[in-house]
């Protein structure tokens, strides 16, 4: 294959990673940015999300889009409202002490794998696709939902871009985020916002893996890599920089697609990953840093 | 006074695991032999964790580079083992000494979001240097290249005794050098690092230099504990650098109880007698429930963090015995 | 069922009769020291075959299938009077798909169990890991692998795989059938570590030797969950294109090939490890169709079934498309389960030829099995007739290569044992016992 | 006399806002020197300089006849600059003692006994009138005791410059009385700089008092001019005085 459709391909996948990764790396950088903390459970919530979205589109018949809708609609309401109770059973009872909510969120994955392991099983599951298309360029064949990913994640990207930065909930979060005391003299609820914070960004890891399904499968361990994957974006992005976290989602999924073409792959990922630490170490403010730290 | 109750308490704890050996039946002996070389990696841990309140998330490069560092040189160059054992604490130290000067750069969140990747870096080089590690299979160190002889002596490490105070001479060593170092000088600087960064700085000392020596001590300390793993139980893997032995000290430190001289032997032992049994236990209870390790990890960091965030030893230390190091 | 007698039973060996007793009862707690009857021991006590099961961990879906026909097998024997007229116990011990457990799991079935032998276990690195602890403890340990560990003279004098060809001898014996009838180009797409090192540090000689060429190795990072971006660097020319994923991520692997190359592939040439557990006709895979795979066992029911294979099938509990019966859903692993089956009757076959006694008679069952020359046909070897390399402690049997057609996989070609005997690179029988 | 202490065009920004601009300021030694100014004029920053715990943007820092711009904060420690923080800083989880003890260890280099240590610690204590809490851990000390052992751990080092960064901020009436007379035993040996708000304890200790706004120096002069300055009683005094 030549170097342009080579490219063109590479610049596809890494526009469906970037997708996806936007959306994961969105609800850990909020998380971040609001609360302050390293939820390290952030690739368990995305994992729960797959298996849930397996679940309730095996449970719907008929058309498989239906299942899909269904499975969009349920599984982030779900994987929400685990979130919902672990912030207020756990973090919540651990005053966010950075460190020790990182070593909650630690157990908290181990034990949401536990459950998937338990009521899920250990075997990989597919749900099936709301629709099949192959668009066949004139080099190499293209699955139709994976261009269908790209756009719902933009289009669920902007809802989220809205609610942030346009309306009152996000005024709120923005105003927490910047000073925890000051909201609170504003009769902000932050306890509740916080629980809120929580739940929003697993849901939106939850969202990011029920549209991945269709094209990996739903398995209890799937979820360490998205949450490599989102630290990097997040680090790269600035920590708690949600502008920085889109571009840097693009970045790497972009490049994670291109790198490909020259290295070997382990190789590759090495070199990224020591390159990624290498940023955090120097320029802790991330790359597009707005630095709000 | 509080030295001499120190010391003898510590020399108990040796000469406990010592009489042990003789009425443990075997399965437990061979259990504590392993658990003896844990404890070491936890106890390197807890000297930066612990004590030097620096939370790393990628201590299974010490680990492992102690595991390969002692485990390629015995199987590919053919070292004698106590070269072999030096080569694995000399590559762990150098590795914790560059990725200290890097690490050390950052803080809080970002040094533990740094010493992960590092980490999974050199997880990755294990797999990619498959041609002499067998990447994840790993490798089998044969039998015969597990013997040393000193002084007309030949000790196989093989062998099940020789094995267990091969391992107690490491842990006891490792248990009276960290006790050393909390008691000295350097000890209490690093507890002031723990407690009080900026006013420790505002004494006139170098923050990160004793930093830095905290983290190639901690991670020559986990490295000997890898190499010591490599030479007696004659395995090398890279499962041994993946980002759950990282955790894994973390988990015996909190729960023995973080920054004392004794937690991270105590939580290595119940950990695993937690997972052991309860694996038993469940399985009878819930066969269906495929109850694991993951469950029962996840459980105790929860409990722990929420209600015994000091660790058995740490509670101890509060309520009843102060003195305790 | 045999999972609850493990528990049931101490570490010291009671009476088959007082473990039926405590079966029966449902109690947990069966025997309490005194009721130990050593004089009964030597004569009809349970031999206890520990078993080494992947329940949990990466290796889980296949730990489950493993177990399953572990059961069945026992059933099978035990119904059979056993050996020696001494019923199997199986105890299982998780090894959460790990080596550091995995090591643990086979002292503690050995010192703590007190088991005869311990068994059963799959994963490679797992392996790798246990067998220091069972030459050390002179415990012999037989696994259900398929890796090249044991027949590559690392291991120890303990380690047997004699259920199960390695996976050397596989791709060596089907590397002419490839060349021969799918192309001679062949590109390779593997795991980048051990498992994949094999295929591509053994495959590319064979299928030399065999006329043809490898043109490409396309090393995959275990690491991976999304493969497209690998398949530009498949060169145009391939006419072969040899897969062999592992692990959760495969399917997605199968999935974008099939929209990669859509009706205008080249030849596909699999291992079916990469969709073990998994339904054939699952969306996405239509694309599979047409292509071949290599199976170590059919999973599904051939026209030619000998009687013991349909008596082994029923045994275990798989339907005609090797699901489990009753729930089409649940795919078995059948490809390398068979090994289990096969394991224990091997095991069965070699204690008693050395009057296995006990624990006392393990180097003489060493030897015993060594002394094996091959296996028959039949419902002990459902899979097919064997030899077995005693200095090399490896078995190596037919090699399967079946064909999708409609949905379900078809045996096109049966290789010849000898296809797959390489030259023998260690001898276990010089090491000490 | 040549001055102990001294910054020459010392400026540091934080964003765009200048923290210290173009500062030029000197301590002689054997003097008690305060820094007044009102809320945000700069007076912590320009000792954070001065100490080392930030950098400037640009300027000059020498002590003792050596320029120590570049010289990070613990080497300007061992050099005889101690620092006592506005906001109390101390080892909560440590004894009193051991509190002291980590300042006084750094002075001592190896091969002294342990009794000089000792000794050090306990001349310290004594100072300030600790001795009998040393094996109280100092969370449990009231707030002006901290303060005390604050004041204390910086005896310790034994400086030569002692910066206390005000000092008296929530102390009682009667803990001041004995503030005050505690500073001047101090400076018999060694010189103070003092930031302080109270402007009594300033009148009373003062050799030379600096006036900061804005980030740069309004006047400076002994106690008696500043009070006269209309400048001062206009920028701080005015509002100070209510």
């Amino acid at each position: 294959m030549g170097f342009g459709p080579h490219l063109l391909l590479a610049t596809l996948e890494g526009l469906v990673t970037a997708a996806v990764l936007a959306l994961t790396a969105l609800g850990l950088s909020l998380v971040f940015g609001v609360m302050r903390i390293v939820n390290v459970a952030h690739g368990e919530f995305f994992m729960l999300g797959a298996v849930i979205a397996w679940g309730v589109a095996s449970m719907v018949t008929g058309n498989p889009a239906l299942g899909f809708v269904a499975a969009l609609v349920v599984s982030p309401l779900v994987v929400g409202a685990v979130a919902f109770l672990s912030e207020r059973l756990v973090l919540r009872r651990l005053d966010y002490n950075p460190e020790s909510t990182i070593v909650a969120t630690i157990g908290l994955l181990y034990l949401i794998q536990q459950a998937a392991l338990t009521f899920y099983g250990p075997e990989a599951r597919p749900v099936e696709a709301p629709f099949n298309l192959r668009i066949q360029f004139p080099w190499f064949g293209y699955s139709g939902y994976k261009l269908f990913v790209i756009i719902a994640a933009i289009v669920l990207l902007t809802i989220v871009w809205v609610v942030l930065t346009r309306t009152r909930i996000g005024l709120i979060m923005r105003a927490t985020q910047i000073d925890r005391e000051m909201a609170r003299a504003f009769a902000i609820p932050v306890e509740r916002v916080y629980a809120g914070v929580f739940a929003l960004g697993a849901m939106l890891a939850a969202i990011a893996a029920v549209l991945i399904v269709p094209i990996q499968q739903a398995h209890y361990l799937m979820g360490l890599d998205p949450l490599l994957l989102s630290f990097i974006v997040v680090i790269i992005g600035g920590l708690g920089s949600l502008r920085g976290t889109l571009v840097a989602a693009l970045i790497i999924g972009v490049s994670d697609g291109i790198i490909a073409m020259f290295f070997s792959p382990t190789l590759a990922k090495m070199i990224a990953t020591a390159a990624v630490a290498l940023v955090l170490v120097f320029r802790p403010q991330g790359l597009f840093g707005t630095a709000s730290r | 006074m509080n030295i001499g109750k120190q010391i003898i308490l510590h020399i108990a704890v040796i000469a406990l695991l010592a009489a042990l050996d003789y009425v443990l039946p075997a399965y437990h002996q061979g259990v504590f032999s392993r658990i003896m070389v844990l404890a070491v990696f936890a106890m390197g841990y807890n000297l930066l964790f612990g004590y030097t309140g620096l939370l790393s998330l990628g201590h299974a490069m010490f680990f492992a580079a102690g595991l390969y560092g002692a485990g390629l040189t015995v199987y590919h160059l053919g070292w004698a083992l106590p070269l072999a054992f030096v080569a694995g604490v000399g590559c762990a130290a150098v590795l914790a000494l560059a990725i200290g000067l890097l690490a050390l750069r950052t803080t809080g969140v970002a040094f533990m979001i740094v010493t992960m990747m590092f980490a999974q870096v050199l997880y990755l080089a294990t797999l990619y240097f498959g041609q002499w590690t067998r990447g994840d299979e790993g490798i089998v160190l044969p039998q015969p290249t597990r013997l040393v002889e000193f002084a007309g002596l030949h000790f196989d490490f093989s062998n099940p005794v020789t094995r267990y105070y091969a391992a107690l001479v490491l842990f006891a060593a490792v248990l009276l050098i960290t006790l050393g170092i909390v008691r000295s000088r350097f000890g209490r600087v690093l507890i002031a690092i723990r407690e009080n960064e900026d006013r420790t700085r505002m004494l006139g000392y170098n923050v990160f230099a004793n930093k830095l020596a905290a983290v190639v001590i901690s991670g020559a300390i986990s490295g000997a504990s890898g190499a010591a793993y490599a030479l007696l139980f004659g395995y090398v893997g890279s499962t041994f650098a993946s980002v759950q032995y990282s955790i894994l000290p973390l988990l015996w430190v909190l729960l023995g109880g973080a920054s004392t001289t004794l937690g991270p032997l105590l939580g290595t032992v119940l950990m695993y007698y937690l997972v052991d049994f309860s694996s038993d236990v469940l399985a009878r209870a819930v066969p269906d429930w495929n109850f694991s390790y993951l469950g029962v990890v996840g459980i105790a960091l929860i409990v722990l963090v929420l209600f015994f965030p000091k660790g058995i030893f740490g509670t101890i230390r509060a309520h009843w015995a102060r003195w305790l190091p | 069922m045999t999972k609850k007698s493990s528990i049931i039973l101490p570490s010291t060996s009671i009476s088959r009769r007082s473990a039926l007793k405590g079966i029966a009862a449902a109690g947990t707690f069966a025997a309490a020291p005194g009721f130990v009857r050593y004089a009964q021991a030597q004569s009809s006590a349970p031999i206890k075959i520990g078993f080494q099961a992947h329940k949990t961990g990466i290796g889980a879906a296949y730990g489950r299938w493993y177990e399953r026909t572990t059961t069945a097998a026992v059933k099978a024997i035990n119904a059979a009077g056993g050996i020696n007229g001494r019923p199997i116990e199986i105890i299982t011990e998780d090894d959460g798909t790990d080596p550091k457990r995995g090591a643990e799991v086979v002292a503690k079935l050995a010192t703590q169990h007190q088991c005869d032998v311990v068994y059963g276990t799959l994963f490679s690195h797992v392996v790798v890991a246990s067998a220091p602890v069972a030459g050390e403890l002179k415990i012999p340990y037989f696994v259900v692998s398929e890796g090249y560990h044991v027949a590559s003279g690392k291991l120890n004098r303990y380690c047997f795989q004699p259920g199960i060809t390695d996976v050397r001898s596989q791709v060596t014996a089907m590397a002419p059938w490839v060349s021969g009838n799918l192309g001679k180009k062949v590109t390779m797409i593997f795991p980048d570590y051990a498992f994949g090192h094999d295929h591509r540090d053994y495959f590319t000689p064979a299928i030399k030797a065999a006329g043809g060429e490898v043109i490409a190795q396309i090393p995959i990072p275990p690491t991976e969950s999304s493969f497209t971006k690998y398949f530009p660097q498949i060169p145009a020319e391939t006419e072969v294109l040899y897969h062999v994923m592992v692990g959760p991520a495969v399917l997605t692997f199968v999935k974008e090939l099939g929209e990669f190359y859509g009706s205008n592939k080249p030849q596909l040439f699999g291992f079916i490890d990469s969709l073990e557990a998994v339904d054939i006709n699952s969306p996405g895979l239509e694309f599979l169709d047409g292509s071949h795979f290599w199976e170590g066992c059919p999973r599904y029911t051939q026209a030619n079934d000998s009687e013991a294979m349909k008596a082994y099938r029923a045994a275990v509990g798989i339907d005609d498309n090797g699901a489990a019966v009753g729930d089409p859903k649940d795919v078995s692993t059948a490809a390398h389960m068979f090994g289990c089956w096969e394991t224990l009757y091997v095991i069965k076959q070699a204690m008693e030829a050395a009057g296995y006694q006990g624990p006392a008679d393990r180097a003489k069952l060493v030897e015993a099995t060594e002394a094996i020359q091959g296996f028959e046909e039949g419902p002990e070897h459902p899979q097919g007739d064997k030899v077995f390399d005693g200095k090399l402690h490896q078995v190596y049997g037919h090699q399967n290569i079946s064909k999708v057609e409609g949905g379900k996989l078809k045996v096109v070609h049966r290789t010849e044992i000898k296809d797959g005997m390489y030259e023998a690179e260690g001898d276990y029988t010089q090491q000490a016992l | 006399m040549k001055p102990l202490l001294i910054a020459r065009n010392l400026s540091r920004n934080f964003g765009g806002l200048k923290a210290v601009d173009m500062v030029d300021f000197s301590v002689n030694p054997g003097e008690v020197r305060a820094v007044i100014g009102p809320n945000g004029a700069g007076k912590t920053t320009l000792v954070s300089l001065l100490c080392g715990r930030i950098e400037p943007s640009s300027g000059v820092i020498g002590f003792n006849g050596e320029d120590i711009t570049r010289v990070p904060a613990h080497i300007r420690v061992r050099m005889g600059i101690a620092y006592t923080f506005q906001i109390t800083s101390i080892f909560p989880n440590l004894t009193v003692y051991d509190n002291v003890a980590l300042a006084a260890q750094r002075t001592l280099t190896d091969g002294r006994s342990r009794k000089a240590l000792d000794a050090s610690v306990r001349d310290a204590m004594l100072h300030v009138g600790l001795t009998e809490r040393a094996s109280t851990p100092a969370a449990a000390l009231s707030y002006g005791h901290q303060r005390l052992l604050e004041i204390a751990m910086g005896l310790a080092l034994h400086p030569r410059l002692l910066i206390l960064d005000e000092p008296t901020q929530g102390l009682s009436d009667g803990e001041i009385k004995d503030f005050i007379k505690l500073v001047r035993d101090i400076r018999k040996e060694t010189t103070v700089l003092l930031i302080e708000h109270n402007m009594d304890v300033v009148m009373r200790l003062a050799d030379r008092i600096t006036v900061m706004e804005n980030g740069r120096i309004l006047a400076e002069g002994a106690p008696r001019s500043i009070r006269a300055n209309a400048k001062v009683q206009q920028a701080y005094l005015g509002t100070a005085d209510g």
